[in-house]
């Protein structure tokens, strides 16, 4: 497409501005990208080496319970997290792969 | 306005769960062009969302999927989803909606659905298609089942980094895209725009969704639902598999001191149905329904009603007090046995399922001159030989906007109301 | 076996009891009742329904357990008004002991 | 069987005496303005109008001591309180075991209030011939009949003085004026509870104090639907505050009313609601001498608004 | 032929009103399985004859999975119908010396995501370890006609 | 139906078609993980495919074109397009097909982003697409040409029933300009309804009800009213049913109470008189019978009130004791003004209404009735017409004291809860009882006082057994269907264990029955009040509006085909054949000879494929899905041979 470069600076500028307007809502969710990253880190370390229930990883995270399992959830959904045998009246989760073709989305946001 | 959505139709459907879609498709069946107007980003209402449906316990899934793609390739229907039917008047010979498209910040012609961007955002945002039990992402495809299978921004959480524009295969994200208000132009409409439960917050008694493990019965149909978010049955609180599930009946129905007195309809079945899906996931758990009467009515209910209780489903008497927060995430539920022994009884449940009641989605107020009913439903003028008539000329109501309503019967109103639809139009 | 006196409902309206028969007997009062006694107070309801009089006047001394705290008319979801129907067999016992 | 007429008998022949329930003339025990500077006994716009209520409580709370170590079962109470009884309240030797600290520490309750009604400018006035007792607990035990009798003289006599406007400290007495009066006697009074009269706005010097958790008392919170007003105070004064969950409408009852009836029920019930105050760690305050007495048994440190908000919109001028 | 890392054709026939739609789900949430798996798009699995079976599995197809819609079929009668036919296939399997494990009837519907990986997982532990059809019967065939017997 | 003749014993596989091959890269979400180019490369030596090209959008309008480009240069004549689920694009490409002057038919789709890239990895996928496509090319080269199966309408419809729901059904049919004839066994319009005064909730009355519906009826020039007419005779199918429809006297004395009636009230034909109905002609004299051609069939036979056992809660034992719908008319006809209800000259002072009579029966522990059956299921109107007659009572008798004695309450109904609070202002006293603890109704002991007495173990008194000395007994009656054995047999229709009739799928096709075109409409179905008996009714009418309004009925070509050649007559497909009337055997003359060969009937048949499966010579296939072409495909699968060298 020959004129990608002339719309991509258009584009870069109109992106800057409606970043501007919408300074608030990016900001707030941008902290809680960055808290979400921070909590799925500490429950991905916890699972290096073991398996865990949703209360272990509370316990080994210091996160509350039910976001410990709000995360669980949303990991497996995505492949990162396996869920392994019962133990008790709960299940145990691993490492899972994540699936191919989705890089880990470690560089920060533009923003 | 003038913009090139403008268009005419010989119906208006306005919402796109299974009533208008029943509706929408008899209307196309007998050749009359259909607009279905959808304010959610998928057609397919609250069936969709569900597990099974009683009594014949199929996948909701399985039934509602046929219907939506069928008005979905119809070549007389027409869907606008994502769009707000923002005013309905009548022009002479013509009813004119104001319909408001709201922008899904992704361009529908191009996305092929692929997900691509969904994988790529970095937001983890609380999904409420799955009961807010698991994230979905700030761009996302609404679930996926959903029709169209297109994706759409949520810009409340969307940080604008870019990055799904950037591996959108076909170039069809765009962050700069307006609103678009548009009229569409028909002879007739059916309203079918169903129902929502009432607020967790509105009861102070049931916690107001402060006490863990206390949720409502379609989020229940989220934990049950083979795609559901954690594809089993775990307590929200804390993953635990739940041994002792309750059902709290008439939370919110029937309940003059929270201004619904009428009885929502669905929530006795629903709550049999949970129950009956519930232990054949957890053979070994207890499960209780608390209610005030069982009003299993309609055909095959009462025999689902017998076979649960013969499948040992626990039907408790007596409409719940009181919820509170017990020991490590249970909760207890305070109610007067009936029985001569009984008395203030205080039972400790894992999980406890509100059947919540049922209020109208829609309120004509201010939007057209439909008038409603002393409970804010769709009024109708000839319940007994023509129960889909509204006040409004040429515009009928089927389903839950016209009071609540199971599949079932919402599935015979949106043929009644088709029926007398194009028996209007044909008189035109 | 007892008899069913409909007419003791019609009675007690001249004490300022005239929601009974509103009651559809859910219990909510009974399992809200900060007294957490049996099933009252819908046990006393109940008895006014049927015409129990004598049950009323039997466990007359239970009705001045209630502490008039109003949470089981604010709870009703019928509006029966459970509490004042207490606070007007009350006064219909104690015009029955005052007779005496 | 129990026999309630008994003690309703007594409790209405106090009543029809004294005035009140307690067989004691007014005068003996509604002292709290004698001395408070300032005062005025000038007719004017509003009528300070305290129910005697906070002023019983001393008396109350001597009462209840002594049913509570004859008390066996719970309702030993209400039978030895028909027979034993009446004669500790009708005679003088009921003044005598109630202590003075509780007398001052009530009193002072009602003698910052008006401190605080006239630091607020409002227009009102007191005179302890035209306070009375509302009647209310006749009404909560039955005895229709001597309510409405007393009910109707209070009435007529605040009318004869020309009594249109009404202030009242407490929501026992509240709710009598407001609701029963008119039902029974035909007489209604513009009656307002005192901290809908206060003005605080923009003091803003409980910035920075510790919260404290309101205990709403039912009358307030549920029949009077008056849970709002002592919230607007605290926030106009700048003082956080927390809620239980049983609050405003939804309140728990205290347990007070059962003090009569039986201190073993009123343990009880105020023992789950101590409970639920006490996980909000944080003091607790109330608006209604019974709820304070009774959670004062408690052992939670709790104080009554008019207290809170006197320390600091109108300390007591020394 | 040793049941090692090649472990033989999967044939499913899905029927085209839940489980064709239930693999599609499936792959929408990407969640993986072998890929020694071919689905066919059937509209009722009552079409195919005994004969059909065999042949597959004399043309080489390790296992074969019906995923049908169990009795929720929109052809009434169908799906009893199969059972019948199956029954029949199993006892010609036996006479070839198949493993009757090699073929499975089961239900899956349009969001059965989890009950379809796990059904081609389970065909697939199983192939791995048969190997390739026949050569049970050549492996072991005293142990496997008991083993069969008893089923 | 385009029927090509196959040369005789055809033999294996030469497929004729020239197959074209269009494998999509999504963009990135298949070419990802699938060597695009590779599939294709290999995809051309798959024997009858002539050109394999990829694309990286095959749904957009380049795609399309460039397939419509290769079908009208006449390169190829079957299509396979490789890309996403077909159940996204299927229908899209069968329409580049059409537009390009091509059958839609001759189409194939290769699943390669659903069920390859988005599952597999690596070369197993490209391995794995290459195979489903080849597959896919087997198949299409057996693909032929097929015509959706037309089936001419006739004009008409019948609908059977003259009640509530036979007569919205037919009224809205005509509205739509449809002709309906309607036939009802008795000599009246109005069924059931005409038998109550004024219904519940809204309290319409009866009289307003039928006088609407039949008035619009009679009114209406395309509808035609046989009364007194029964259907004797059924063949045929969608479209096309013929049948036979005899009038005649009715038996005996069935309807004189109501003929009496009418010729009291001074009525003419066309009126409406209560508890009577409308009739609209005289009764015939003698029977006649006549032969009627329908495309659709409406039944709207109705239901009947249970009628309880002698000695069922003492009916029959005591005159005082009586079913709803005999008080409802008792009540309408009752004597005197005061306010006390007169019944027969006795004043009623109090009066026990009973819910659940002859519904929600539970095997062991209620008796079965005549007949050996138990009605297990809730009647659903029964609550909410008791309560309506309750309040009623209440407002017009003051006097009249009323006692109602329920298992559960089931005011479902918009209005209904309603009721049920007003029941409980106007003073109602309600009794809970358990299944099989129903109240007793026995004759009073007490001389002095009324004469029935009834008995119940109350659950809202903590299980205390109560007494209550009552002037009537009202039975709330359920609704039973219909005897309608005749019809079910002549048309071959299933009826539930509750003995309604059986649609087909209660959310799917709620309205239709298994035999095409015929439609089930209101409380020959299932319970049901008037409001959702005409919902039903509407829901019926508009399935067979749209059948009429457009002529003809177009059904899949994918049906069973014989293959003439092969069939030898063994029957085993009309055997193991699903749907009744599919499949059937007849005599033909082939070269001279008379044989037995199996015939299909297109209309009938559902493709299900159960014949296919049993031909011993394989002579019987469902069209597009035959199996040879899964055979193929199959061999597809398991060959390595076009996988060579690429």
């Amino acid at each position: 497409m020959p004129d990608k470069t002339v719309e991509n600076e258009a584009g870069k500028e109109a992106l800057k501005k409606l970043r501007a307007t919408r300074k608030d809502q990016i900001a707030a969710a941008t902290s809680r990208v960055k808290e979400q990253r921070r909590e799925v880190k500490a429950i991905k370390e916890s699972l290096a080496d073991s398996e865990l229930t949703v209360p272990e990883l509370a316990a080994a995270t210091g996160l509350p319970v039910d976001q410990v399992l709000w995360y669980v959830a949303t990991l497996k959904k995505y492949g990162e997290i396996l869920e392994g045998p019962k133990a008790g009246s709960y299940f145990r989760y691993r490492l899972g792969q994540p699936p191919a073709g989705e890089p880990e989305a470690e560089q920060e946001s533009t923003n | 306005m003038g913009s090139r959505q403008n268009r005419r139709f010989d119906a208006l459907v306005l919402g796109g769960g299974i009533a208008g879609l029943e509706a929408a498709l008899n209307l196309a069946e007998q050749n009359f062009a259909v607009a279905v107007v959808e304010k959610d980003a998928s057609i397919g209402g609250k069936m969709i969302r569900l597990s099974k449906v009683f009594p014949t316990l199929d996948c909701s899934s399985c039934i509602t999927t046929p219907k939506m793609a069928a008005a979905a390739h119809h070549p007389n229907i027409a869907l606008f989803t994502y769009c707000e039917m923002q005013t309905l008047e009548r022009r002479g010979e013509d009813l004119v909606a104001g319909i408001l498209q709201k922008s899904r910040y992704v361009d529908v012609e191009k996305c092929i659905g692929c997900r691509q961007c969904e994988y790529q955002c970095p937001v983890l945002v609380p999904d409420a298609e799955q009961g807010g039990f698991a994230a979905r992402k700030a761009i996302y495809i609404p679930f996926s089942n959903a029709i169209p299978q297109k994706a759409l921004i949520d810009t409340d959480n969307c940080i604008l980094c870019g990055r799904c524009a950037k591996v959108c295969p076909t170039q069809a994200v765009n962050y700069f895209e307006q609103p678009e208000e548009f009229h569409l132009t028909a002879a007739a409409a059916v309203i079918a725009t169903g129902f929502e439960a009432i607020p967790l917050e509105d009861k102070v008694q049931y916690g107001q969704g402060r006490i863990p493990n206390v949720i409502t019965a379609l989020q229940m149909e989220r934990l049950l639902a083979p795609h559901g978010p954690y594809n089993r049955v775990l307590r929200p609180y804390d993953g635990m598999e739940p041994d002792s599930i309750a059902f709290i009946q008439c939370a919110g129905s029937r309940d003059q001191s929270l201004g619904v007195p009428y009885c929502s309809r669905v929530c006795c079945m629903y709550a049999i149905k949970e129950a009956m899906l519930l232990s054949g996931a957890l053979p070994l758990a207890d499960i209780a329904i608390y209610y005030m009467d069982i009003r299993a009515f309609g055909k095959g209910y009462e025999q689902f009603y017998q076979t649960a209780q013969a499948m040992g489903v626990n039907f408790v008497k007596g409409k719940a007090a009181y919820l509170d927060p017990g020991e490590n995430g249970a909760v207890r539920v305070r109610y007067e046995s009936q029985e001569a022994t009984g008395g203030v009884q205080v039972a400790e449940h894992d999980l406890v399922v509100l059947s919540l009641g049922l209020v109208p989605a829609w309120d004509p107020q201010g939007r057209c001159l439909l008038s409603t009913g002393g409970d804010k439903f769709i009024k109708t003028v000839k319940p007994k030989t023509a129960p889909t008539l509204t006040d409004l000329e040429g515009v009928f109501v089927a389903g839950a906007a016209a009071g609540p309503k199971d599949i079932v019967d919402s599935i015979a109103e949106a043929g009644a109301a088709a029926m007398e639809a194009s028996r209007y139009l044909s008189k035109q | 076996m007892a008899l069913v006196d409909p007419d003791f409902a019609a009675e007690l309206k001249a004490y300022g009891v005239d929601t009974a028969l509103d009651c559809f007997n859910c219990g909510t009062c009974a399992a809200i009742c900060p007294l957490n006694f049996e099933h009252f107070p819908r046990k006393m309801i109940r008895y006014v329904q049927v015409g129990a009089k004598q049950k009323i006047l039997q466990q007359a001394q239970d009705l001045w357990r209630c502490l008039h705290c109003g949470l089981c008319t604010r709870t009703c979801p019928r509006q029966a008004n459970p509490g004042e129907l207490i606070l007007g067999l009350r006064r219909y016992v104690l015009a029955q002991f005052r007779r005496a | 069987m129990f026999n309630p007429t008994d003690i309703i008998d007594l409790l209405a022949a106090n009543v029809r005496q004294t005035r009140n329930p307690f067989g004691v003339r007014p005068s003996r025990f509604n002292t709290w303005w004698r001395g408070l500077s300032g005062f005025t006994r000038r007719p004017g716009d509003a009528l300070l109008f305290t129910g005697l209520m906070y002023q019983a409580i001393p008396y109350i709370n001597a009462t209840t001591r002594y049913l509570e170590r004859l008390e066996g079962s719970s309702w030993a109470g209400c039978l030895r309180w028909g027979r034993l009884v009446p004669a500790s309240l009708r005679g003088r030797g009921l003044s005598v075991l109630t202590s003075g600290a509780d007398r001052k520490k009530f009193n002072g309750i009602l003698q910052t209030i008006c401190r605080l009604l006239r630091q607020s400018e409002v227009n009102f006035f007191y005179h302890p011939e035209m306070d009375f007792y509302s009647g209310i607990l006749l009404y909560d035990l039955g005895d229709q009949d001597g309510f409405v009798r007393h009910a109707r003289f209070v009435a007529r006599t605040l009318q004869l003085h020309g009594v249109r406007k009404v202030i009242t400290v407490d929501p026992h007495t509240t709710y009598a004026l407001k609701e029963l009066y008119p039902r029974y006697t035909g007489a209604s009074f513009e009656v307002q509870p005192y901290f809908s009269l206060l003005q605080c706005r923009g003091s803003e010097r409980g910035n920075g104090k510790p919260p404290v958790v309101l205990h709403d008392p039912c009358f307030y919170g549920r029949y009077l639907e008056l849970s709002e007003g002592p919230r607007r105070v605290l926030r106009d004064l700048g003082l956080e505050y927390v809620e239980v969950r049983n609050c405003g409408e939804f309140t728990s009852c205290c347990g007070g009313p059962a003090e009569s009836v039986s201190p073993a029920l009123n343990r009880e019930i105020l023992g789950r609601r101590a409970a639920e105050l006490k996980a909000a760690a944080a003091p607790v305050v109330t608006f209604c001498p019974i709820c304070l007495a009774n959670l004062l048994k408690a052992g939670l440190p709790v104080e009554d608004l008019a207290s809170l908000v006197g320390r600091y919109l109108a300390p007591e001028e020394k | 032929m040793g049941a090692g890392k090649h472990a033989g054709k999967i044939l499913i026939l899905a029927e085209d009103a839940c489980a064709y739609p239930g693999a599609d789900a499936t792959g929408q949430g990407h969640m993986s399985y072998s890929a020694d798996t071919y689905i066919l798009r059937v509209k009722a699995s009552v079409l195919f004859p005994e004969q059909f079976y065999l042949d597959c599995f004399s043309k080489g197809i390790a296992g074969i999975i019906i995923m049908s819609c169990g009795a929720e079929t929109p052809y009434p009668g169908a799906y009893e119908a199969l059972a019948r036919r199956i029954d029949r296939v199993y006892v010609l399997m036996k006479e070839r010396g198949l493993d009757i494990r090699r073929l499975r009837l089961t239900a899956i519907c349009t969001v059965c995501t989890r009950a379809f990986l796990k059904e081609v997982q389970q065909m697939q532990d199983l192939v791995c370890q048969l190997g390739a059809p026949g050569s049970e019967a050549a492996a072991a065939p005293a142990g496997a006609a008991k083993a069969l017997q008893e089923q | 139906m385009a029927q090509k003749k196959k040369p005789a014993l055809a033999p294996e596989p030469t497929p004729g078609g020239k197959v074209g091959v269009y494998v999509c890269h999504c963009g990135g979400n298949i070419s990802d993980a699938v060597d695009v180019e590779q599939v294709c490369a290999q995809a051309r030596r798959v024997p009858g495919v002539v050109v394999a090209r990829d694309q990286m959008f095959m749904c957009s309008d380049p795609g399309q074109e460039m397939i419509i480009e290769d079908l009208k240069s006449g390169l190829v004549d079957r299509v396979v397009v490789a890309s996403c689920s077909p159940s996204l694009h299927e229908s899209t490409f069968r329409n580049a097909l059409l537009r390009a002057g091509a059958n839609p038919y001759v189409y194939e789709h290769a699943n390669l982003r659903e069920q390859v890239s988005w599952v597999h990895h690596g070369p197993e996928a490209t391995a794995k697409a290459t195979r489903l496509v080849a597959a896919a090319a087997a198949k299409a080269a057996r693909l032929k040409p097929l015509e959706p199966i037309r089936v001419e309408v006739q004009p008409r419809a019948l609908v059977i029933g003259g009640g509530v729901a036979g007569m919205k059904a037919a009224l809205e049919l005509a509205a739509r300009g449809q002709a309906v004839v309607l036939v009802e066994k008795s000599p009246f319009l109005g069924g059931q309804v005409a038998q109550l005064q004024e219904l519940a909730p809204e309290g319409e009355t009866a009289a307003a009800v039928i006088s609407e519906l039949a008035g619009a009826v009679l009114g209406h020039p395309a509808v035609t009213v046989y009364t007194c007419a029964q259907v004797e005779g059924f063949e045929g199918y969608i479209g096309n049913f013929k049948l036979k429809v005899v009038r005649k006297p009715p038996l005996g004395a069935t309807y004189a109470d109501r003929l009496e009636k009418l010729s009291k009230s001074g009525q003419g034909l066309g009126e409406y008189v209560p508890f009577v109905g409308v009739m609209p002609a005289t009764i015939p004299e003698s029977p006649e019978d006549f032969d009627l051609e329908a495309g659709v069939v409406v039944l709207a036979t109705g239901m009947r009130p249970y009628q309880p056992r002698p000695g069922e809660y003492a009916y029959k034992n005591f005159p005082e004791v009586v079913t709803l719908p005999e008080f409802i008319r008792l009540q309408a006809e009752a004597e005197g003004e005061g306010d006390t209800l007169m019944l027969h000259g006795r004043p009623i002072r109090g009066a026990a209404l009973i819910h659940c009579v002859g519904s929600r029966q539970i095997p062991g522990i209620h008796a079965e009735n005549e007949g050996g059956y138990l009605n297990e299921y809730c009647s659903r109107t029964c609550c909410a017409a008791t309560l309506y007659a309750a309040n009623l009572i209440r407002d017009r008798y003051p006097q009249t004291k009323i006692f109602d004695f329920y298992r559960d309450i089931r005011t479902y109904g918009r209005g209904q809860e309603e009721l049920y609070t007003q029941a409980a202002a106007s003073q109602v006293v309600f009794f809970r009882f358990e299944a099989g603890e129903e109240p007793q109704v026995l004759k009073n002991p007490d001389p002095q006082g009324p004469p029935l007495l009834v008995q119940v173990k109350d659950v809202l008194t903590f299980g205390e057994e109560l007494e209550v000395p009552v002037d009537l007994v009202v039975l709330a009656v359920g609704q039973e269907p219909n005897n309608i054995a005749g019809l079910v047999q002549q048309m071959k229709i299933p009826i539930g264990a509750d003995r309604f009739l059986q649609e087909v799928h209660p959310k799917l096709r709620p309205v239709e029955m298994s035999v095409a075109g015929i439609l089930l409409a209101g409380t020959c179905q299932a319970p049901f009040d008037v409001g959702e008996t005409c919902a039903a009714a509407g829901a019926a009418a508009v399935k067979a509006a749209a059948i009429l309004a457009r002529g003809f009925v177009e059904l899949d070509p994918f049906v069973a085909e014989v293959d003439l050649s092969k069939c030898t007559g063994t029957g085993a497909c009309v055997e193991a054949c699903l749907a009744d009337g599919a499949l059937s055997l007849v005599d033909l003359e082939v070269a001279g000879q008379k044989v037995r060969r199996a015939r299909v009937n297109p209309v009938m048949c559902l493709g299900c494929g159960a014949c296919v499966a049993v031909c011993p010579e394989n002579a019987i296939n469902v069209q597009g899905w035959t199996l040879k072409q899964f055979e193929s495909m199959v061999d597809l699968i398991v060959s390595d041979e076009y996988l060579e060298g690429a």
